[in-house]
């Protein structure tokens, strides 16, 4: 974790974030939330979670993204193809602004934030799952699965049904990826 | 610091310069065509620059017997499988962009327009 | 013949990116290289079955260094343009077409990355011989096609 | 050296900066594709860089080939659909809202 990184990075996928809501024109939205996925992974990895950072990579740049697209051009949404769309300044004006949902979020997003406080500190060696659940996997996991990674040991062995089921979602999306890209007629 | 380091350094630091370079290239040029250069540079030179510079510094203590140096080569072996596949496909990636961007029909910038 | 070649660059690509020498790691290896060279050993190698491209292999690796000192200086000069402050009076985007003397699909193909990967020019268009680059500078206009077709050439085309 | 790696990732991370202006505020949608390329073009150095910063390079290496992949992927995957299109819309302006 280093914190000029993580500083700068925040800023750039909170920058993201904004311009993926904000801007007209649904395809480009699409591109910048591919950005925001890639800069998202970065942020990830950084962090320490390789194993997050390969899956938003694939699923969140790759497959997400071709998916919006192929959806964008099959579907007839009036603002579908705003190739040249500048963001206009009236867009904002016809919608006013709609007090009761900002309200809800800044409370929502209040209360996460003070949920996090009670959180243990990133990488506390005293915090309750590190003292707990990861002292058994260490001196358990190889005498038990037999394999040398520890990472893999948890999740192919000690969470098997979960990572299962996650792979049979992520083979769907490829299958289905294949199904649509080949369609002739679109 | 020895003179690999050196070399590592300021191929790393002109990595990054082409990647700034190529940056602000596709925020100044005035037409998508022109942006389309700039972002060039950024995957031909500064890519190949920055990851020469890392798989130099990976095998900066190379030795025969040692099985972990070995390893270390590898790495760098695969390090120039990205400079390698970055150089075939970003040209494939460009010349996509390009033939969709005359589909759509954007109009290149053209130096007569700007005169008349 | 095509398939041996293309199984053995399969086996080194496995063992490159796994790591792992143990007997269990190389059989999974060697028997999914088989698989994908089963399946697919007419991509890489199409209808030329002898051992020509080793020696097109050598002398490609000639052309790569020269390539990326051309790459070097190119990016150099569109880099003194995007910083100058006056850059719209320096570029003057143009289309150039030329045909190009080169026989094989493959040293065509070779000369169209080659100008893409060349800042300043883009291969817009490649039908038949007659290639379309968009340039951004007359300068780099006037290198068109040059050197680097005599070069592809000499390398791919034994002239 | 630690301090190269770092000041090389900073930078990078301020031409990925410069580079969100376009993603951003790109006039058309290919300007913003042109962009996501250039980011991930950085990204994949920076993959790599953050990987000896944490001194565990092979492992951050597999990302970012499937980084340098997917950055192609996406690329070609957009601009299939514009080329598919190219009967259906007749190559206008693309200005309908």
């Amino acid at each position: 974790m280093i914190w000029q990184l993580d500083l700068f990075l925040l800023t750039l996928v909170v920058v993201c974030a904004l311009a993926t809501i904000t801007v007209r024109g649904l395809l480009s939205a699409t591109i910048i939330f591919a950005a925001y996925s890639f800069l998202m992974c970065l942020l990830w990895a950084e962090m320490g979670a390789v194993d997050v950072a390969f899956t938003e990579a694939v699923v969140g740049a790759g497959v997400s993204t071709i998916f919006f697209i192929a959806t964008l051009f099959r579907s007839t949404t009036r603002s579908r193809l705003l190739i040249r769309g500048v963001d206009d300044p009236h867009h904002f004006k016809d919608q006013g602004w709609k007090m009761l949902p900002l309200m809800l979020s800044v409370v929502t997003g209040m209360l996460l934030f003070f949920g996090m406080a009670d959180f243990p500190a990133w990488g506390d060696p005293e915090s309750r799952p590190n003292t707990h659940v990861s002292s058994y996997y260490i001196e358990n996991a190889v005498r038990e699965t037999q394999v040398p990674n520890l990472v893999t040991a948890v999740l192919g062995d000690y969470r098997g049904y979960d990572t299962m089921f996650e792979l049979v979602v992520i083979y769907c999306a490829g299958v289905s990826v294949v199904s649509i890209l080949k369609q002739e007629n679109l | 610091m020895s003179i690999l380091s050196v070399i590592v350094a300021v191929l790393l630091l002109l990595g990054v310069f082409f990647f700034i370079i190529g940056a602000v290239g596709i925020v100044r040029f005035p037409d998508f065509y022109s942006r389309l250069h700039a972002a060039g540079k950024c995957d031909a030179l500064a890519t190949a620059l920055s990851l020469m510079a890392i798989a130099l510094f990976n095998i900066r203590d190379f030795d025969w017997a040692l099985f972990q140096s070995w390893d270390n080569l590898r790495v760098s072996l695969k390090i120039v499988l990205i400079i390698l596949f970055v150089y075939v496909a970003s040209p494939a990636a460009t010349h996509a962009i390009t033939k969709a961007a005359f589909i759509v029909g954007i109009e290149p910038w053209e130096k007569r327009k700007r005169n008349r | 013949m095509a398939r041996l070649v293309t199984f053995f660059i399969m086996l080194f690509f496995w063992v490159l990116i796994s790591g792992m020498f143990d007997a269990f790691h190389m059989t999974v290896g060697a028997l999914c290289c088989l698989l994908v060279t089963i399946f697919s050993h007419d991509l890489l190698f199409y209808g030329r079955p002898d051992l020509s491209w080793l020696r097109d292999i050598g002398k490609i690796m000639g052309y790569f260094p020269w390539l990326f000192c051309q790459i070097f200086l190119a990016s150099l000069e569109i880099a003194y343009i995007a910083l100058h402050p006056r850059m719209l009076d320096i570029i003057d985007p143009r289309l150039v077409r030329f045909r190009t003397r080169l026989r094989n699909t493959l040293s065509r193909v070779t000369l169209a990355q080659s100008i893409t990967l060349t800042p300043g020019t883009i291969t817009v268009n490649m039908a038949g011989n007659e290639f379309t680059v968009y340039a951004l500078t007359q300068h780099a206009a006037e290198g068109l096609p040059g050197e680097m077709e005599e070069r592809i050439a000499r390398a791919l085309e034994g002239d | 050296m630690n301090t190269v790696f770092l000041i090389a990732a900073l930078g990078l991370l301020v031409s990925t900066a410069i580079a969100m202006v376009r993603v951003v505020g790109g006039p058309t949608v290919l300007d913003r594709i042109v962009g996501v390329n250039v980011v991930g073009a950085q990204t994949t150095i920076l993959l790599i860089l953050i990987g000896y910063l944490f001194d565990n390079i092979s492992m951050f290496l597999d990302i970012a080939i499937a980084y340098a992949m997917l950055n192609f992927i996406l690329a070609i995957g957009v601009t299939k659909f514009f080329l598919r299109r190219k009967s259906a819309r007749g190559g206008g302006g693309g200005e309908e809202h």
